[in-house]
């Protein structure tokens, strides 16, 4: 039980971060990819968070009566991580969209075929 | 306890969301989800006091990059076109398979890691609580999250605003310019049939 | 002043020159500027490599905190060496790409082009420099970033999903970089590399150091294009702008190769690797890759992409190097980061000079160019023979102390695979050395209209023959490769009796 | 959407406290969350809002994208040369404490100007890339 107590944070993370993985690796849609890419990102953000976390503690905003406070650390890199990772999708998306105009579609089964058949 | 509670809620919410935008194949759909999604894992911050993170991903996530997932949709779909996403034609079975090893991987990987919240754990005792301590003295900036952004790791916050500059750049360079109105795709040196 | 803050220097100059290049006008401007940059940049990594030969290790503490609370950039032989090949490379690139980006970007981007440019200089430059593993995640992917818009400047459409393609597999490798450097922060609550290596050792036995260690290498395979996680590089290559594919190919990879090198043996150690299997798996991913890609290249009908697939290969044998885990293999590794620098930027710069000329990299195309440009034709056939790895070539160099760290360990059969890769490496670069100079027959197939060809300009030559000469220059003068790389090797693996 | 009155009043009265709201948020995060990268975000979001309600072309007049690209540079050099300045003052890159006599003092002008540069060119770089996205769905 208390082994469950410990972990059920990084189990719940780790299955949302495969999800977003799954989706990144077995879409067809350039789209989807992104969003899927997205999650697996903002899950991997909260593993971090998950390890900086103190039981009881406060956020890390110094106060004069609290005694106990999460890690700052995590937080502190996490908030670089979220700004790669807006630009990423901002970088994909603006792709997506010159991906389009060239082939005419975003499924990447359609693209691949044209390339084929060139 | 209460905290537990909410997190475990959250994070289940998560789940539910993450799978739903798997087996949604209306990409209108998937992008609202994915808005909430960004604004649950807002919420899963909150709980576990990374507030200034949790106001990030909420402006970020459930923000800037739902509106320009939306912006893209409406530039790649016509108007009144059923925005859907079509089946990939190959099995699923290889990245199921990535994944489930990852996964299992993962959850060998933290199955010693130290306990959730433990305050007695390596990352709770090394560098961590050095900030908590100096900052003021130090910097004398109260909210700590602001003093090793700004200060003691200064440096990374800057290659986090080349970032920014570069996504910029780069974005500009993409799509900076008017369309043409044929895109130029048949230039000499392309036609190799090898893939 | 500059000396106490020459580690720094060299990657805030290009940092603060990025934003002012994109604000230039379009035109000259920006490339003068740049060069001027890339220049000043070489001139002080010069400075900090005969620094730290002389001085030893230097730290230079980012803000005034000491690590591992701030953040330390931490320079010795090993990093000093990967910097100037870097900007070596980038500066000599430049005085290529005024002609070269005249003809293959619109005007109107250029500014943003050099700034681009400048943008993955900096990232590279910072990943090298740095001794904190996250602010390397940062730089990573400053230089990523920049490299995914670089590449989607190519003209045909298929620059755009070869970037996209890049731009998912190079952000799975940094995410699983990530992950990596989350699981090292829960256990030992550092992120600098330093205190990092000397945390580890007591915890090694542990299932999160372990996983860790597994994320950080693939992702840094993907990163790297270590076979079979190269699927993104092919593409990226053949379809970038020449002067991109000349910058990336010369060094991006390479720095991921080092990035590897530094995490295996700098912050994990050998320890760790001799007690899994990481090595043999190394050996084996190091000989399918030498294999297979070159294989690969034989058939290819692109010549860029032939040369892709020959980088695959190359990469293959850096990963034997890190392999073997002796002195021996990492000075083969370092030396063939330096050597297959020059030799790619060399073939993929006469490449560019034969797509300026005649608007085509297709190999079928290049029939009888060998007359019409005699000079890109004889620099390209010693760039060959320095890939293949005849002695007197650079090339030579890196494969003999390999073959060396195969028979110190008496593994006969990466003796073969070495030698079996040089073959195959004979037969693709002889399928072009062939059709360039015996088969000037008909040109009716071709499309571009033999007449008009000259020889390329002043312009790429210059860049280009330097090069070459340096190709053969270190192919007889190994102080600064060899010289450098074996004492670094000793460095990495000091424990090791 | 263009003529709807009524967005167009709340919008004229929420953006100016939206842009409120960040300069709030930018020169706050010493006390309280907040900092430079989510004013700059909140920033950008005023003026997406403004886009939206009002059209590009309006938005364009009061911010022309070529200003944006010099006011991106300016952030980034902003926060480099915060680095610089510590170098001539004596200390090593990005070391606040030799801005001013006194070192706190100093760490204070320096977080002070570095959330600026990072505000400044969050919001333009934000506003490029959604202007960048409007202007294609037009053409």
């Amino acid at each position: 039980m208390q082994f469950i107590i410990d972990h059920y944070n990084y189990w719940l993370v780790i299955i949302l971060m495969m999800a977003g993985f799954y989706t990144v690796i077995s879409r067809s849609n350039l789209i989807k990819k992104i969003a899927g890419l997205s999650i697996f990102q903002v899950s991997v953000f909260m593993l971090y968070i998950s390890i900086g976390h103190v039981k009881d503690g406060a956020a890390p905003i110094i106060e004069s009566d609290v005694t106990v406070y999460s890690n700052p650390l995590p937080h502190v890199l996490i908030l670089t991580a979220i700004v790669v990772g807006v630009a990423t999708t901002a970088l994909g998306l603006a792709l997506v969209v010159r991906i389009k105009e060239a082939y005419g579609t975003i499924e990447e089964d359609d693209i691949h075929k044209q390339d084929q058949s060139l | 306890m209460i905290d537990s509670i909410i997190d475990i809620t959250l994070l289940t919410f998560l789940v539910i969301t993450a799978l739903a935008i798997i087996r949604s194949h209306s990409l209108l759909a998937v992008v609202m989800l994915f808005g909430i999604f960004s604004l649950l894992s807002a919420g899963v911050f909150v709980v576990l006091d990374a507030v200034d993170v949790a106001f990030t991903e909420a402006a970020v996530g459930a923000g800037i990059s739902t509106v320009l997932m939306l912006a893209t949709l409406a530039l790649t779909y016509k108007h009144k076109e059923e925005k859907t996403e079509k089946t990939p034609i190959h099995a699923g079975w290889l990245p199921l398979t990535v994944v489930l090893i990852t996964g299992s991987l993962l959850i060998y990987g933290t199955s010693d890691i130290p306990a959730f919240g433990d305050a007695k754990a390596p990352s709770q005792t090394h560098v961590g609580p050095y900030y908590l301590e100096k900052s003021i003295p130090e910097t004398g900036v109260p909210n700590v999250v602001t003093a090793v952004l700004a200060s003691y790791r200064g440096f990374d916050t800057l290659g986090e605003v080349t970032v920014i500059f570069t996504a910029g750049v780069a974005v500009m360079l993409l799509i900076g310019r008017r369309r043409k109105t044929k895109p130029e795709n048949t230039d000499s040196g392309d036609d190799n049939h090898d893939a | 002043m500059i000396e106490s803050h020459l580690s720094l220097l060299i990657v805030a100059i290009p940092l603060i020159a990025a934003p002012v290049v994109a604000v230039l006008p379009n035109g000259r401007a920006p490339w003068l500027f740049s060069t001027l940059i890339t220049w000043s940049v070489f001139y002080l990594a010069i400075l900090q490599l005969t620094n730290v030969l002389t001085g030893g290790v230097v730290s230079y503490e980012l803000g005034g905190w000491a690590p591992p609370w701030g953040i330390e950039y931490r320079i010795d032989s090993v990093n000093a060496l990967v910097a100037l090949i870097v900007s070596g490379i980038a500066a000599i690139s430049l005085p290529y790409a005024l002609t070269s980006v005249a003809k293959e970007i619109p005007k109107k981007q250029t500014s943003l082009f050099y700034a681009a440019f400048l943008l993955c200089l900096t990232g590279l430059l910072g990943i090298t420099q740095t001794g904190d593993i996250f602010n390397l995640f940062v730089f990573l992917e400053i230089s990523s970033l920049s490299s995914y818009a670089l590449i989607s400047l190519g003209k045909n459409r298929r620059a755009l999903t070869a970037s996209y393609q890049y731009l998912i597999m190079g952000t799975i490798g940094a995410t699983f970089f990530l992950i990596g450097v989350g699981l090292l922060y829960s256990m030992t609550g550092t992120l600098n590399m330093q205190d990092l290596s000397q945390r580890l050792p007591e915890i090694f036995e542990h299932r999160t150091i372990h996983t860790a260690f597994a994320f950080i290498m693939v992702g840094f395979a993907l990163k790297l294009a270590m076979f079979p996680l190269h699927l993104w590089l092919p593409n990226a290559y053949t379809y970038a702008p020449s002067i991109v594919t000349i910058f990336l190919a010369a060094t991006a990879t390479k720095v991921a190769v080092y990035v590897m090198i530094r995490v295996i043996f700098g912050v994990f150690s050998l320890h760790l690797i001799e007690s899994t299997p990481t090595d043999e798996l190394f050996l084996l991913l190091g000989m399918a890759g030498v294999i297979a890609a070159s294989i690969s290249a034989i058939y290819q009908t692109n010549a860029k992409r032939l040369f892709a697939y020959s980088s695959v290969a190359q990469i293959g044998y850096m990963v034997l190097g890190i392999g073997f885990g002796s002195v021996l293999g990492l000075t083969a590794s370092f030396v063939h980061i330096f050597n297959h620098a020059i030799m790619k930027a060399a073939l993929f710069m006469a490449l560019g000079a034969i797509l300026y000329r005649t608007g085509s990299n297709q190999v079928k195309d290049m029939r009888g160019l060998a007359h019409k440009m005699p000079w890109t034709f004889a620099a390209f056939v010693i760039g060959g023979l320095s890939l293949i790895g005849v002695p007197g070539t650079a090339g030579f160099i890196s494969k003999w102390y390999l073959v060396l760290a195969a028979l110190e360990q008496q593994s006969w059969i990466v003796v073969v695979v070495i030698l079996t890769g040089s073959l195959l490496a004979v037969a693709y670069v002889w399928k072009l050395v062939e059709i360039m100079y015996f088969n000037s027959g008909s040109n009716a197939s071709s499309k571009t209209s033999s007449e008009d060809i000259k020889e390329a300009p002043l312009s790429l030559l210059l860049p280009l023959w330097l090069l070459v000469i340096a190709n053969i220059y270190f192919g007889f003068d190994t102080s600064l490769t060899v010289g450098i790389a074996e004492p670094a090797a000793k460095m990495l693996l000091g424990d090791k009796p | 959407m263009m003529h709807n009155l009524i967005l167009k009043v709340v919008s004229k009265f929420l953006i100016p406290l939206i842009m409120l709201f960040a300069l709030y948020v930018q020169f706050h995060g010493d006390f309280g969350p907040g900092g430079g990268f989510q004013a700059g975000v909140i920033f950008s979001a005023a003026f997406i809002l403004y886009t939206i309600v009002f059209g590009l072309d309006a938005a364009k007049r009061i911010i022309p994208p070529g200003v944006l690209k010099v006011l991106a540079s300016l952030g980034v050099l902003i926060y480099a040369g915060t680095g610089i300045a510590g170098l001539i003052l004596g200390g090593n890159y990005l070391e606040y404490g030799v801005l001013a006599s006194n070192k706190l003092a100093g760490q204070h002008i320096g977080i002070l100007v570095i959330e600026l540069g990072v505000g400044i060119t969050v919001a333009s770089v934000m506003m490029i890339i959604f202007f960048a996205f409007a202007e294609r769905g037009r053409s």
